[in-house]
Parts: structure tokens; C-alpha cells; sequence
């Protein structure tokens, strides 16, 4: 069975790095944190480039010609080497720095949106059509229904499986010529499901429309590559800093220096331009574009910290260690009477958020007495709200793991399950 | 365990809900929901003068916002819009009281379980679900009448 | 002599918050921050902050029922508290936080052409007009001529006067029935100048115009109390946290909750929801409606230490200081053969930023050998181009103080000057 | 002093510029701009088959791209396309190689004297400007030409 395999992680050695996992809570009990795939935990290296920063290099980027304004520039620079080094960007360039992945969503959308691409296909209108899924954060539900709104294009999507998948039935009928832009989650972050991107972005190139990827939960949690997903037709791919060890405030765009190139700028000040006058302006080329204001410098500095860390333990390996605890917690919650979880049911293309309901008990009550024993799970929609409509339910409690988490830690949400039942049966 | 969030109370109002369902006649009705946890409610109210003739109610969600629920239908039904106003108000200063604001059993009946739910944030959303529903019914019901 | 004021401040207790103050640079320099109005150094006790939050707190907020979320979000909407304390908001819901002063601007332009806001009057069509100044820093002037692009709105200025002023004479031609918004700078980055908004504002509003203050130099500075500013007309108000001792990556929008109430939403995703369905979407109230994904929350706890920092010393007294210290520079640069202050030459409505030109000499080159003496200040258009053409100038060598800067400093620019001179004369 | 970004020859060549102005006839020119410094520099070329018959620029900037400009007059004026080709990829490595790469000085002739400058990242593409822009005037004459 999938969950004999061993992880090739030392998680010992590593929770070590994680000074909150040492953290007492209220009643002096032990952090038991299975709540990853809403925010990571921070390593003391990630921590301390921080504190490093602030204490000796902190200065503007890319504006000053003095010692910490150099130090500074060159430290949110390197990220960018690190961040292109991590998805196996082409270019350096391709990377940009945002305030998370949803910024990075209402980029792509805005832009499209905004009627200022000189090409046609990077413009949205009436008669357009615009692919999601019903399993979409509602970061990339939202910003697709404001334009739609605004540009009269049509927004449709893929319905889902009994057992958690994307519906690709209709794969040939929902993305067609009319199709401008196809934008989809790679990992699920209320499933788990992870999709095949590929097969659906072979398709939406086939009909000339653009892909945009998801990877907030997928980037944090297995090797992407980015050269590899654009063969298969993928053009940009969001994630977010604080899902994989970064600090909050920084997440990042990838897209094909193209694309970048085709779309109008999306916010405006700053260091985006190339020179402004009162009349009208130029504007930089990319990554600066996109980049308008004060960056995220210190949060840039310690997803660079981030990457080092991730990179340092190898994101195959992590991915492996994740695959072992999801078949860990998946048959020990098939053993919990009651316990249905919602999403695929076999360790098989799916990570490690594990959401679930317990008959008869809301998901508030469920995550609130798992509290009272120092576990921390998140309870509710999720963020992906048309998917416990999908499933008929209210909201969910979910599990999600990471490169700290122990299966003894699993053994404690199986327990806490049980007082649960216990208190409110 | 759980003692002050899950008084024994709370728990019974759960586990038996006092006069849950949703009934004709009724003058007005109010859909709310929890956006961060889904919990819903509908709160219908059936209004004969200045009393409230019945206050029935339908819904989803936690033991927290299903026992506000049933509490509000005990302490409410057969009393004037002012009574109710005036526990309305109360409620909601004690849940806002971060723990601190001890209610008045006299205005609040069981309601005074919820003292300590007003120590989670998360949840105070949850315990006024109902309440603010019933606000949302009487009014509609009293501008409706006069209109 | 204004110089002869004494500061009110213990600016040497003051550095010794700082950490990088004593930083030595290159060939063991003291270094001399005078780039303040670039972005602030920060104290101790914001530093901390982060590092206390990422230690033991850190959890994703308004989403969790565990513990460490409700720390979190303890913390994120303390610091609302705090902000809306100190620039004296009438109420909490009004501070929303974002990721910099540019996307407070921008959120306002953007959502002003989406044409989403039900109310006419939040929407910016063709022969609508948008007043803003030929001081405005980049992004207060990119994005209103984006959005003049995409609204067919008409962009006018004000223009400036040759002793670094804006020129009003126009005041009631160039914003008349036809303007929707005006949106201009409080405290100019480039010139220092500080402008007569509640004058502005009072004819906007008497016009029915929106108006929108740029404060990223002026909250850090001095008191602003938006009570009284949105009694002269003023309805939005934006800032960021980096210039006022904060970490980067965290900007506010202030606004009147009527006028955030009418404007349409601006990113989708997240929180920023009622209830989301495939089929369309309803939204949180302010602030949330405008707070979209996962908030920069380190940012905001590190701005809620910075706010205690800052009030802790008083608003009035930085001020007071910086007064003493901008008077001390001004009169002892008029003493420098070759050099020549763009703007205002009196410590009168003006804060402590200094741009000046050095005869024959590009900035470039005064930086950079400023630098070498350890002295960091800023050379370029700073953002606001326009002003160098207005006054026909390629860049200036910008000053700027706050309130750890002592006169001392100040010798050692002039000082510098000289050095400069020597060097290239 | 500054030793390492301001060599004499630099400072010798800001000074006093060689071939400085724009004349008349030439085949094209490219103007840039440094939008971080404000640095501008127009180069105008005059081609004669595939000689550079005359190099010639204004424009006004720091030290550095004003002393660049200069240089390249000095190196270029008279020598062939290819070898400006040679130069301009040469010079451009130099100056992105963070100090470390030495220039050759039988190609760059004064221009090895920005090694130095490669160690500031904010000056290198004050350095590069007037390269820039004589790449573009190039390209411009020669389709022109062709076309
Ligand atoms: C006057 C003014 N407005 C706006 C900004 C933009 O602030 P930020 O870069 O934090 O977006 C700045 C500073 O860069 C400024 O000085
Ligand atoms: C799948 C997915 N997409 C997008 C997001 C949005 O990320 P952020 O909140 O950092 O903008 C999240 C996380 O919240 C997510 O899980």
C-alpha cells in the first residue's frame, strides 16, 4: 500500500527550522498544524533574511545609486533568478512580483479586459467566451465574472465528477474558436484534485486561446516546470509567497515573454514606466510593467530565502513526502465511521489537502473542538463555494499537509475526530 | 472541554431545537448567510399588533448559530417588537463584548449562554446569524404593513 | 531664524531604535540616510513585530477558527484600529489595507472606468473630466491617463509656478461641472511642497467632484486628520506603509464609507465576497469588499507597530523637528556657490525633502560621490518627470529627512557638495 | 577617491568630449532615453558602404554616458560595421560582467576604462546608452538602405 513507502524527508530535522511549531497554545498544548494549504509556516532562514534586510541592506529598488539601494536592488533581483530557476523559466523577465496569486488573476483578467492590447486576441469582448472550472478559488471565479460583466464576453465552465475530477466530456465543445482565454487551477485547494493541464491546454492552443494556470497549491507542493507546461499551451501561471514558506505580501506572475509583451499594463506609477509626460507615457518592458510602486522588497528578499530552503530539500522529494501522508490520512479516515471525504478517494493525482464532513456535525463545531486539542484545520467553503454546492454540502473541514507535517500528526486529527463525535454525539 | 464555548445549554438548544421549521401564515422572511462558514438561516415572522405571533425559522450550520436560532424563538414568540428590540440589542453588546459582557437573564433568557462564544471571533458571525435575520423580517413585516 | 527653533525630539535616542543606523558601509563608512522620502528605515520594534507574528502567530486570517487564526486576525484588525486613530477616521471600515500607495490610487481610478458602480456619478465616461497636477508623482498620473484611454475622459492638469507651487489661478475653470474626480498630491516627493488640498477640495466639491489625496509624504510627516479634510471635500485618501517606518508591501486607502460603499469592487477573489456562485456574485462590505486574497498580514502588524512608534513620539513633534531640520538645510544649501533648490526656497508649506541641481554637474554624478562619502541620497526625476520638464532640468539630487535625521547629517551633505565640486570641477 | 567607477580617462572624456554635436548629412538616428536618471543621448550615423563615415551625438546625462559617448565616436568613426559589431558585443559583456570581465583593449580602445563602472549596476546602463543607440542608428541605416 501506497502509505508503507517511507518519505524521503528527515521531518525531525526539519521541524526544527519552523520556530512556531514549538509554540505552546492556550491550555499548554502542542501545535498540531494541518492548515498549509491556507498558509504556510515560516523557516528561521526565511525568517531571519527578513530581520536581515530591515536591519542592514534595507533602501528603494532600483531607483538609488548608493550602497543599501544597490544591496537592496540585488537581493530582489536575485529572486528573480531564483524564482525562474524554481519553474524553469526561460527568462528572468517572465517573472513578476505581485502581492499574491489573486493579483496575479485580476492581472491576466484586467488586462484582457481593458481594451488596450493593440493585438485583438489579447482583448475581451462581446461573443467571447472565457473557460473555468467549478472547482476554482473563488480568486479565479470572481475577477473572470467582474470582466465578463464589463466586456459582455460569455464566462462558462467545466463541471465536476462524482469522485472529485474535472468533467472533460465536453472538453471540445466548452473551449472552441470563441474561446479567448482558458483559466484553471492545477491543484485544488478544497479537493485536492490536481488536473491535467496539459491535456486541457493542448486543447485550448489547438483553437488559439490563452491559458492561464492556478499553481497556488501546486508550485509549494511539486516540481513545476514551466518550459515543459508551455509546450503543452500554457501561457502564465499564478502562485503566492505565504503558501510555500514565504513571507505574506509577495506572490508572483510567470508568463511567456509574449504574452507579457502583448498585454497593456495593468497598474500604473512607479518604476513601470519609460518615460512619462503629462501628455502620455511609455512604458518599461517586462518584468518592470507590471511591477508599478514600492515592491514587496523585503517579502521578495524572503521568498528568495524560500526558494533556497524549498530547493535545498528538493521539491521531488517534498512532493513524495506529501504523496505518503495523503495515503496515510486517506486510509485512516476510510477507518473513521462517518467520516466521507469529499474529493478522490485514492492517493492517485490529488496532493495533500484532504477536506471531509463528519455526519451530523458542522464543519465549525468539528474544527472548533479539534481546536480545544491544539489542531488547526480550516472549516468552511474553502474559498471554492461552488464546489460544496456541487457536493450538497455547507462546507467542509480540511486537513492540509506539508514538508513538517508527521503522520503522528494525522494520528492526532483521527483522534481528535473521534472526541468530536464523542462531544457533540 | 469546550466548557465555555459549548455550554450545556447551547448544546441542548442543538441537540432540541425549540419550534424549528418554517410555517404559514407569516408576514415577512429573511435569508442570511455566514459568507466565511456557509451557515445559513431563514427567519419568518408573523406579526398581530405591536407581538410577534410566531417566529419560525429553517437552516444549515454550526451548533452555534442552529441553538441562537432556537433560543430566539423561545425568548421572542408571543412578545412585543419592543422586547425584541431591546434583546436584540442586548445580545448583540455581550457578543461584541469580547467575553466580558455578562447579558441579563431577565432580558435574554438562555440567550446568557452565549457569554462565552462572544471569546471567539470566528464565531460571533455565527451567534448573531439569527438575530440580524430577525431584525431584517420585523422590519420588512412593519414597513410592509405600512405601506 | 527658523533654524534656530530646537527640535523637539531626542533624535539621538531616536537613531538608537534604528538599526541600521549604525550599519557601516564600504572602506567602513557611517552612513548618512538622507533618502527617507524613498523609503523609511525601521525602528526596532516593527522589526520585531515580524519576526514575533512569523514566530509565533502566523496563520492565514479571517479564516480560521483555530487559535493561531484568531491571533492573526486579532492582530491585522488592531492595526486597523490604529490607522484609523491616526489619520482619525470616523470609522474603522473606512482603512483598507492594500499593497502600496500606487494600488490605492490605482484601485480608485480603476474602479471609477470599470462602469460597474451603479451610481453615475462613480463613473467616468467621455466628456467627463479628471483633474490632477504637474507635480503628481508616476502613479498618480499613469493611471488617470490609462483611464482616460479606456473612458474616453479628458485628463487636465494644474501647473506649477517657478517657485515650486501650484498655480491656481485657474482653480475655478479647471475643475468645473464637467470634472468627476480631482486627485492630487499632499506633499510633493520631488519639490516638498505642501499643497492647499482643503482649498482644491472645497471647489471640487462645490462642483460635485470626488477627491482623491495623495499622502504618501504627508501621513508619515505630519498630523492629517481625514475628519477634517473630508469636511473641506476630500472623500479618499491613500498612503503606504514603507515611508512611515513600516515593513514594505502594505499601502492604505482611506475613503468616506459612502464613496467606498458606491465604487464598484476592484480585485475579485477571496474574502472580498457575500456569496459566490458560478452564476455571479455578491460582496463583503467595506473594508473586506476591497481587501482581495490573503492580505499582506505581516506587513499590516509590522504598520501597526510603526503607528505606535510614530504616535508614541507624536506627529506634531516629527513635524516640528523636520521643520527645524528642512529650515537648517535650506539656509545652509543657499550658502553652496553652484547649487539651486527646485522648489520651494522658505521653510513655509513645505516638508523636510530637498531637491536641488549642482551647476554643471549631473546628479548622477553627485550621488554616486556622495555615496562614496557614505551619503545616500536620491538622484533621478523621483517619479515625477513632469516637474523636471517643467523646470527644464534633465534630474535633481534629492535630500529628505525624517525624524532621525540630525543637522549633523546635514553639515556632512554640504560638505559632500563640496567634495563633489572638487572632484568634477 | 571613486578611483574605480571615475579612471582619469572617463573623467577626461566628460570633459572634453571628442566629436561631440550632431551633424549633417547622415543616414539615420537613434535617440534613448535612461528612464531612471533621465540621461538622453541622440547618435546620428553616416555610412559609406560598410564604413562608419561619421559617429556623431549630443545629448545630455551623467558622467558616465556623456564619456561613453565620446568614446565610441573616438572608437568607431572610420572602422567598419563588422568592427563595430565586434565592439558593441564586447562592450556590452564587459559592462555586465559585475567588474570582473576585463575588456580587450585592441578592441575597445579607451572603453576598457568602464570596467570599473560594471560594479554599479545602477550606472551600467548609463554606460551602455550611447552603444544602445548607435546599435539602433545602424540598423535603421542599413534597412533603410536595403529597403
Ligand atoms: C507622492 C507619492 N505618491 C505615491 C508614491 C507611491 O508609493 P508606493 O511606491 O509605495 O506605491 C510615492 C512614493 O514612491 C510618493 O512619493
Ligand atoms: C487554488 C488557490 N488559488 C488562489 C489562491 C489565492 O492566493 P492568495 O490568497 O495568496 O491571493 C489560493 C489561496 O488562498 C488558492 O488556494
Amino acid at each position: 500500500m501506497a502509505h508503507r513507502m517511507a518519505s524521503p524527508l528527515d521531518v525531525d530535522r526539519i521541524r526544527k527550522d519552523f520556530p512556531i511549531l514549538e509554540r505552546r497554545l492556550a491550555g499548554d498544548r502542542q501545535l498540531v498544524y494541518l492548515d498549509s494549504a491556507n498558509t504556510s509556516q515560516k523557516p528561521r532562514a526565511v525568517i531571519d533574511a527578513v530581520t536581515e534586510h530591515y536591519e542592514r541592506h534595507n533602501a528603494n529598488v532600483a531607483r538609488a545609486v548608493h550602497q543599501l539601494g544597490e544591496e537592496a536592488t540585488a537581493a530582489y533581483e536575485d529572486t528573480r533568478d531564483k524564482v525562474a530557476g524554481l519553474i524553469s523559466a526561460p527568462s528572468r523577465d517572465e517573472i513578476i512580483f505581485l502581492k499574491n496569486a489573486s493579483e496575479a488573476l485580476n492581472l491576466v483578467a484586467n488586462t484582457l479586459a481593458s481594451g488596450l492590447a493593440e493585438d485583438p486576441r489579447y482583448r475581451l469582448g462581446p461573443g467571447d467566451e472565457i473557460v473555468i472550472t467549478e472547482m476554482e478559488h473563488h480568486s479565479n471565479i470572481v475577477p473572470w465574472q467582474l470582466v465578463a460583466r464589463r466586456t459582455g464576453a460569455t464566462l462558462r465552465w467545466f463541471g465536476l465528477t462524482d469522485d472529485g475530477r474535472l468533467d472533460l466530456t465536453d472538453l471540445d465543445e466548452l473551449i472552441n474558436t470563441r474561446t479567448k482565454i482558458v483559466s484553471m487551477v492545477y491543484q485544488s485547494n478544497i479537493l485536492g484534485t490536481v488536473n491535467p493541464v496539459e491535456r486541457i491546454a493542448a486543447r485550448a492552443r489547438d483553437v488559439g486561446a490563452l491559458v492561464l494556470v492556478d499553481a497556488a497549491q501546486a508550485v509549494p507542493h511539486m516540481p513545476v516546470d514551466v518550459t515543459a507546461l508551455a509546450e503543452h499551451g500554457v501561457d502564465l501561471l499564478a502562485f503566492t509567497g505565504h503558501k510555500m514558506c514565504a513571507p505574506t505580501g509577495v506572490g508572483v506572475l510567470w508568463g511567456r515573454s509574449e504574452v507579457l509583451n502583448s498585454l497593456p499594463p495593468f497598474l500604473g506609477g512607479g518604476e513601470m514606466i519609460e518615460t512619462v509626460a503629462m501628455e502620455g507615457s511609455t512604458f518599461a518592458p517586462i518584468p518592470h510593467k507590471f511591477e508599478a510602486g514600492t515592491p514587496p522588497i523585503a517579502q521578495v528578499v524572503g521568498l528568495g530565502a524560500a526558494v533556497d530552503y524549498l530547493t535545498g530539500l528538493g521539491l521531488g522529494a517534498i512532493h513524495e513526502h506529501e504523496q505518503v501522508l495523503t495515503a496515510y490520512a486517506l486510509d485512516r479516515l476510510a477507518g473513521v465511521d462517518g467520516v466521507t471525504v469529499i474529493g478522490p478517494a485514492e492517493p492517485v493525482d490529488r496532493g495533500g489537502t484532504v477536506s471531509f464532513t463528519v455526519d451530523g456535525i458542522h464543519p465549525h463545531d468539528v474544527g472548533q473542538v479539534l481546536d480545544e486539542h491544539g489542531i488547526a484545520v480550516r472549516v468552511g467553503h474553502h474559498c471554492a463555494r461552488p464546489v460544496c454546492v456541487r457536493y450538497g454540502i455547507p462546507a467542509t473541514t480540511r486537513a492540509s499537509f506539508y514538508l513538517y507535517t508527521t503522520t503522528a500528526e494525522i494520528d492526532a486529527l483521527v483522534d481528535g475526530i473521534d472526541e468530536v463525535k464523542r462531544f457533540f454525539g | 472541554m469546550s466548557e465555555s464555548l459549548y455550554q450545556e445549554i447551547i448544546l441542548d438548544h442543538y441537540k432540541n431545537p425549540r419550534g424549528r421549521g418554517l410555517r404559514e401564515p407569516f408576514d415577512a422572511e429573511a435569508h442570511h448567510v455566514n459568507p466565511t462558514c456557509g451557515d445559513e438561516i431563514t427567519v419568518r415572522v408573523r406579526l398581530d399588533g405591536d407581538t410577534l405571533a410566531d417566529v419560525s425559522y429553517d437552516g444549515q450550520g454550526c451548533s452555534i448559530s442552529q441553538a441562537a436560532a432556537s433560543v430566539l424563538h423561545e425568548l421572542l414568540t408571543g412578545h412585543t417588537l419592543t422586547d425584541s428590540a431591546v434583546a436584540g440589542t442586548a445580545f448583540t453588546e455581550m457578543m461584541q463584548g469580547k467575553g466580558k459582557v455578562e447579558g441579563d437573564e431577565d432580558i435574554l433568557g438562555d440567550g446568557i449562554a452565549f457569554t462565552g462564544v462572544a471569546r471567539y471571533p470566528a464565531r460571533v458571525k455565527c451567534a448573531l446569524l439569527s438575530w440580524m435575520a430577525l431584525k431584517d423580517a420585523v422590519h420588512r413585516a412593519s414597513t410592509e404593513k405600512v405601506g
